[in-house]
């Protein structure tokens, strides 16, 4: 935990008189406002997703680093949270992000055109 | 004329289909290379395993230990660069060989199908399974020529009936598929949903022509094939779909003219 | 959140993994068989299992010989063990809510639901513009599911078009409907999520503080302890107000809204929700135990770890709130 | 104190079986487990006081013969007289015979699945006749049962809730006895019923294994055999977190599964063993391949791995314990007690017969067609296993990380730690897929959520994918501590150092990795996504290449050396034998053209068995022979262990070659029976070498208990091996190390530390921080 903070955490704290938990709490709560207040703007589809999607990220990235202070910890830390989220994507690739298709919908980079088929039996 | 069948006769025990993939099926032609390849690959094996186990036996039980081991300490590395990227680059080199067929041979059984555009040539199904039988609806018209005295009878977008109620240990058949021969069969595969039916895994399995796909409740998955020898076949289902799952059988039967 | 006896006077024996099992097990029966007796019991057990363990665990002060271990080697050296365990263990816990959001995402993009066509649809009208007819869509959406029928998509794409809620159409049984699609529709519903967001990110706030206090060696023991009990008391209540809020929420969609866990929608946001609140609900009970241990003056900052490793969990689930708040309520 | 918590425990555990067969009394035939059948359908609700009669039973019965049978609804308290219609309704069914509708009743009773209903019109009647058509066996009891609901006509039609209330049912059981059953004469002997086989052995099998523990017991210390003592001993193993003694909990609990799981499986071969056979009912069959499938991968290979790695972990990485010695214990019981709930269902006829696999819809299904009532059961208990596992990973993840003697870094490390290491971590990382995919299962079962089913727009295949993820991963789970329990026992064996250690541990790492990215192949005809089915081919394929570097290696490692024939080292080779048959075999699957054909016939199961029983027990088995002195102290016999390998590995092979002439000729697997007459010849001569190889485990458990005795003194390090568990006395004291101690090294030392960060370190092997 942050006892030996350094550089800009310290001069923050020099500044205004409170520390990087505090300003990442208030941080969370304005950007979590503007999270719910997008949602009331008649936005489309995609810029809703979008403005979602990086606001999440942004809290996300601000829980992570500074709450469960992995900004100051070491960096295998980092790692070892980090490692999990490659199967979370493989996860997401082949489950989430994947939908029953006919055969047809088998995109066109997977069929060696240029060979033929393997069988001559072919109808 | 094509082959004589019936619905109620004794073609169980004909046995067509229960030595395996006929021989003109993309299976039978895989079967042969990767038999060739496991029987190389396993043979070398072997013959190097016997050879080091007689060659480097014990000789006596005063051998001494090599390579430094004593308890409590790492033995010595042994490792030959060389040696290792050799059985790493072999193997790989084969199995990019046997995947670059593979790959091919999907195309063949899941693509070429359903990319082909000749009305003519195909024959259309829907194979409909329910716990535990099936239904059979055809798209297209088929002539089949019957055992019974009324000679040929022509089924135009005919849907078998439900079949005879299966009971407890009894072995029924819930149905018969006639196809036609030399023909591209595509079948759309899909389960009873009209609610009167528990919507189950199932999966429709014909051995003669290797090919299989699972029925999936909500959706429709086809498979195709191409028959090229009249005589009559298992339908098996390939999917555990509960207690009765191994009594859901039917009968394909080929008929028509087979010469090309 | 374990301590472990690592001297060397022999291994002491626990009771706690067994009887907590034994409740484990007899509660998982008890809910099998729809049968309360059984199912309170194994709660009961279960509890008393805890219990027992933290007995143990009630007199670790951090100093030399009570002290836990500290990891040797890469990548852990000098860390703490239970500090690496709990951050494995949180590895454990990005993949559990990993796969309940590959199980949501599926259902709600590309698998056939009416959900997905719904989003299909929007998207389709997006793309278009006010200038794409109803055929148009119809067709975008059919090409990026050719299983589904072509029907289903006329309903989604006329629902779409021709009411604002679409919904509403008589033609769509109501098991079509969508958590997120009430929140433009009544303020009420999104409120309770959104304090819940507040509340959560507070409570993560009043952990580290309670950290903060615990470990300052400046402090009179007992101010110490007493400024450790309030920001955990603080904790506490906020866990508590989110977990009210979200009953109250459940009992407001379902009987308002006859939003009810058995439609698809359904299913995904009770089964996940639901499952964020028994974490939180996890912990609020080891919360008591924290609480307890300051109010009988427990802590120093030779064994505030402890506190520490809580919050890695509790901010973790703070974390998973995060993405769950906008993928189920605003999304 | 903890005399008494004994006892409260104990006394709570009476409770627990006490209320757990409350249910099985008052829902018979549905037994234990069950959500039963409460009578019609349409009028669910309201257990209460209505009496149901059937009159007109005779004595006895004769076979063949039809017998008029009444059936009256009454309850006073609801009214029916002045309604003229939905008065009641009823609902018969019978273990035995015939039923056909009454004079006068064709219109008002109907058949439905093997009993009598009312029909639409008949439920405007209290009461109504129906005829019996007794068996052809008179030596039997037929028993009956009658649900009847008396009904006060405010339903419309099938509308429930509303319709039912005021709405009350009873049910009246009665047996009727057979004439030969019945006057004390020769009644006629039935076949034996193999439930009653299977349980009687499982019954008897955990009374001779209690018998052992006894035993043990009473060797352990002659003089303090009493009951206190008894208790203290008790005491002693429910209640311990040392990582040797909750191995030694692992082991036990895995073998005795290992035979259940092995009776169960020469069950459903005996009734394999010819077409059209009906040794075993449908039920019967599927719940035992079920059970034989869940109790082999997760309670006996599992915990089989878990007790090696819970015995061996910490001393071949010099650590005292594991890291958390208490989540260790509970990890241990969640195991013990979960098999609770996964029999749960078995004991009473109900269970669960859903596959290992557990598809869904069919398993998310209930009723007459649908999945038995031991699923919900079944299912909670996957929950628990999933827990267990959880616990355990985290555990020997954390302690191979942290825990590391000095000298035992990374590149280090024995190979055993390493694959444990690396199975742990792979399981760590996809049991939850598996956790969520149950957990919604079990409330699909329970409060009527929808995930699976489709009628909702639920997503089977959403199963099928969350088993998979965790599914394949599993596999390797078990197989990889084999790879490394073999190249322990074979370099040990050939007095040298293994060959190529790093590429070993990257081969393992490779495996470890592309694991997780080749699930699609069990699903390739399941109506993937085709692009999945493409890359998950090209994958899978991949998966050979670090399995044939292993291989290779391992031959390697024999050469130049001197290589001793101990029996582990005969299970070692055994291993390279059929792993390498099984690892080929697996070639088969990837390949669209073969896969149409392979999957879910016979083929695969020859395959998996070959991979299972050939790898993961193969190599097991190898473990129990090379590390049994240093839990003991004493040897394994060994002519006994020459026996046991020599009948096991070839009753093995012939058990599972057949099977792939099986599927290649398309014999689809969890059949119950098969019609094809051709397969007979090769299905008797299966039955008969897997009921060698069983019986040959026999030998195993007698070498095991008898060397604890007599087995010939092995001190130290009887095999030579290097790791650090051999520099502790056999058996190791408690705690492991008194001292934590260095590991050393015969390779030239570097005396400069490298340079750089976490991976450059590991690469390098330095320890330093």
């Amino acid at each position: 935990m942050g006892e030996h903070q350094t550089g800009w955490q310290k001069w923050l704290h020099d500044k205004t008189g409170q520390d990087v938990y505090f300003w990442n709490f208030v941080i969370l709560m304005i950007f979590t406002a503007i999270e719910v207040g997008a949602v009331y703007l008649s936005l489309t589809y995609g810029a809703t997703v979008f403005a979602l999607v990086s606001v999440g990220i942004v809290k996300f990235f601000g829980i992570a680093a500074f709450f469960m202070h992995l900004w100051d910890d070491e960096r295998e830390l980092t790692y070892t949270f980090a490692f999990p989220f490659i199967f979370v994507i493989i996860l997401f690739i082949g489950i989430a992000f994947t939908s029953p298709e006919s055969v047809m919908g088998l995109p066109a980079w997977c069929s060696p055109e240029f060979i033929g088929s393997y069988s001559s039996t072919a109808p | 004329m094509p082959t004589v069948n019936n619905w109620n006769d004794s073609a169980q025990n004909e046995g067509g289909s229960s030595v395996g993939p006929a021989d003109y099926t993309i299976f039978t032609q895989l079967m042969v290379t990767w038999n060739f390849w496991s029987l190389v690959v396993g043979i070398f094996t072997f013959v190097l395993m016997m050879y080091l186990v007689i060659r480097f036996k014990e000789v006596s039980p005063d051998d001494p230990k090599l390579d430094g081991i004593t308890p409590g300490v790492f033995p010595k590395e042994r490792d030959n660069l060389t040696l290792e990227l050799t059985w790493f680059i072999v193997p790989t080199i084969l199995v990019l060989y046997l995947t670059f067929i593979a790959w091919q041979s999907m195309i063949t059984v899941w693509v070429d199908p359903y990319t082909e555009e000749n009305p003519n040539d195909t024959f259309e199904i829907t194979i409909e399974a329910y716990q535990w039988g099936w239904n059979f609806y055809y798209h297209d018209a088929i002539e089949v020529t019957t055992m019974d005295e009324n000679g040929t009878v022509n089924l135009t977008n005919f849907v078998t009936p439900t079949g005879m109620e299966i009971k407890d240990g009894a072995m029924g058949f819930d149905g018969n598929l006639y196809l036609p021969c030399n023909k591209l069969v595509k079948a759309k595969i899909k389960t009873l949903d009209d609610g009167s039916d528990l919507p189950v895994l199932h999966a429709p399995f014909i051995p003669e022509w290797a090919i299989k796909e699972d029925a999936v409740p909500g959706i429709e998955t086809d498979m195709a094939f191409t028959p090229r020898e009249s005589g009559t076949y298992d339908l098996f289902c390939a999917e555990y779909c509960g207690q009765q799952h191994s009594m859901m059988l039917a009968k394909v039967h080929v008929v028509g003219e087979c010469e090309a | 959140m374990s301590y472990d006896d690592h001297d060397d006077h022999g291994h002491h024996g626990s009771w706690a993994p067994i009887i907590a099992s034994l409740g484990t097990m007899m509660f998982l029966y008890g809910f099998s068989e729809a049968s309360m007796g059984i199912t309170a019991i194994g709660i009961a057990v279960l509890t008393w299992g805890l219990f027992t363990w933290w007995k143990g665990d009630l007199p670790f002060d951090g100093s030399e010989k009570m002290g836990e271990l500290e990891a040797y080697g890469t990548p852990f050296g000098g860390m703490k063990i239970r500090k690496a365990g709990i951050w494995l263990f949180l590895m454990s816990e990005v993949m559990i809510f990993g796969s309940f959001f590959g199980a949501y995402m599926r259902m709600r993009t590309n698998w056939n639901t009416h959900w997905t066509l719904r989003d299909k649809a929007q998207e389709a009208i997006d793309t278009l513009g006010a200038e794409g007819t109803v055929d148009e869509i119809v067709k975008k959406c059919f090409d990026d599911h050719h299983h589904v029928k072509e029907e289903a998509c006329e309903i989604a794409t006329n629902g779409l078009v021709n009411s604002s809620f679409w919904w509403s159409e008589p033609g769509v049984p109501a098991y079509h409907h969508v958590a997120a699609e009430y929140i433009t529709a009544d303020f009420m519903t999104l409120l309770p999520g959104a304090i819940n967001t507040f509340a959560l990110i507070l409570s993560s706030f009043t952990v580290v503080l309670a950290l903060k206090a615990a470990k300052n060696a400046d402090l009179e023991p007992n101010v110490r302890n007493k400024k450790v009990r309030n920001y955990l008391v603080m904790t506490l209540a906020l866990g508590t107000l989110f977990l009210i809020l979200k009953l109250w929420e459940w009992n407001h969609l379902i009987h308002d809204y006859d939003f009810t866990i058995s439609t698809l929608a359904g299913s995904f946001f009770y089964v996940t929700t639901g499952a964020h609140g028994i974490h939180v609900f996890v912990g609020l009970i080891f919360i008591t135990y924290f609480i307890y241990k300051a109010h009988i003056g427990g802590w120093d900052p030779n064994n505030a770890q402890s506190i520490e490793y809580y919050g890695l969990y509790w901010h973790f689930v703070d974390l998973a709130w995060v993405v769950i708040f906008p993928a189920f309520y605003l999304y | 104190m903890n005399k008494n918590k004994i006892r409260v425990m104990s006394l709570l555990f009476v409770i627990f079986i006490a209320l757990a067969a409350t249910p099985q009394i008052t829902s018979y035939p549905t037994g234990l487990g069950a959500n039963g059948d409460p009578g019609c359908t349409c009028h669910s609700g309201g257990a209460g006081t209505t009496t149901v009669i059937i009159d007109g039973m005779p004595d006895s019965f004769t076979a063949g013969q039809s017998y008029e049978l009444n059936i009256t609804v009454s309850n006073p308290s609801i009214a029916g007289a002045e309604i003229s219609s939905n008065m009641g309704g009823f609902r018969l069914f019978a273990s035995a015979g015939t039923f056909s509708a009454g004079e006068g009743f064709t219109d008002l009773v109907q058949e439905l699945d093997n009993g009598m209903t009312h029909t639409e019109l008949g439920n405007d009647n209290r009461s109504w006749t129906v005829i019996w058509t007794a068996p052809d066996s008179e030596g039997q009891i037929v028993e009956f049962t009658v649900h009847g609901n008396a009904v006060n006509g405010n339903a419309v039609g099938n509308s429930p809730p509303d319709g039912q209330s005021g709405d009350a049912w009873g049910t009246y059981e009665t047996s009727l006895p057979g004439a030969a059953a019945l006057g004390g004469g020769v009644a006629m002997i039935e076949q034996a019923e193999p439930y009653e086989v299977a349980i009687a052995a499982i019954t008897f099998g955990i009374a001779l294994f209690s018998l052992m523990l006894v035993y043990v017991f009473y060797r352990n210390n002659p003089d303090g055999f009493n009951l206190n003592g008894l208790t203290e001993w008790l005491k002693k193993w429910l209640t311990t977190t040392d990582h040797k003694e909750v191995g030694t909990l692992y082991f036990v609990y895995s073998f005795l599964f290992l035979l259940i799981g092995g009776i169960f499986a020469m069950l459903f071969r005996i009734q394999l063993s010819v077409a059209n056979n009906d040794f075993l009912t449908q039920d019967q069959y599927n719940s035992f391949f079920t059970l034989h499938g869940t109790t082999m991968i997760f309670l006996a290979a599992m915990p089989m791995i878990a007790a090696f790695a819970n015995w061996i972990i910490p001393l071949q990485i010099g650590a005292k314990d594991l890291a958390f010695p208490r989540v260790n214990a509970m990890g241990f019981w969640m195991l013990a007690f979960s098999s609770i709930l996964l029999y749960g269902g078995v004991l009473s006829g109900e269970g669960a017969d859903i596959t290992w696999t557990m598809y869904a819809p069919f398993s998310s299904s209930g009723g007459e067609k649908g999945a038995s009532a031991g699923t919900t059961l079944f299912v909670a208990g996957i929950v628990m296993l999933g827990i267990s596992s959880t616990l355990s990973g985290v555990n020997f993840i954390a302690t191979i990380m942290t825990m590391r003697a000095p000298g035992v870094t990374w590149m280090k490390m024995p190979l055993f730690t390493w694959s444990v290491f690396v199975a742990n971590a792979m399981l760590y990382l996809s049991l939850p897929a598996l956790i969520i995919g149950t957990v919604y299962l079990y409330l699909d079962r329970t409060i009527g959520t929808v995930f699976y089913d489709a009628a909702y727009g639920g997503d089977p295949i959403l199963w099928a994918h969350l088993f998979w993820f965790f599914g394949h991963p599993e596999v390797y789970v078990v197989i990889v501590p084999a790879f490394g329990v073999v190249s322990e026992v074979l370099a040990t064996s050939a007095k040298r150092s293994i060959f190529g250690y790093r590429s070993m541990v990257y081969a393992m790492a490779g495996i470890g990795v592309l694991g997780f990215i080749v699930w699609g192949h069990h699903m390739l005809t399941s109506g993937m996504d085709p692009t999945l089915r493409l890359v998950m081919m090209l994958t899978t394929m991949l998966v050979a290449i670090p399995t044939g570097v292993k291989i290779f290696n391992w031959l390697a490692t024999l050469w130049g050396g001197s290589l001793v024939f101990k029996t582990h080292t005969l299970w070692a080779l055994g291993f390279l034998v059929t792993f390498t048959m099984g690892g080929i075999s697996g070639m088969f699957f990837p390949v669209a053209g073969l896969d149409t054909h392979f999957h879910d016939t016979y083929f695969v199961v020859a395959h998996f068995h070959y991979v299972l029983v050939g790898g993961t027990i193969f190599g097991m088995f190898s473990a129990i022979y090379y590390w049994y002195p240093k839990a003991t102290g004493r040897k394994l016999d060994e002519k006994l262990g020459l026996l046991h390998f020599v009948i096991t590995f070839v009753a093995m092979n012939a058990t599972f070659w057949p099977m792939h002439q099986l599927g290649i000729e398309g014999m689809p697997r969890r059949y119950h029976t098969y019609t094809v007459d051709s397969w007979t010849e090769l299905n008797s001569f299966i039955t008969i070498s897997a009921l060698i190889m069983g019986s040959a485990q026999l030998i195993l458990a007698w070498n095991l208990v008898r060397s604890y005795k007599y087995g010939e003194e092995s001190g130290k390090d009887p095999w030579g091996g290097w790791s650090l568990e051999w520099t502790t006395s056999s058996p190791p004291p408690t705690p492991s190390f008194h001292e934590i101690p260095t590991q050393g090294d015969a390779n030239i030392h570097h005396s400069v530390e490298p340079k750089g960060g976490l991976f450059s370190k590991m690469w390098k092997g330095s320890d330093s921080k």
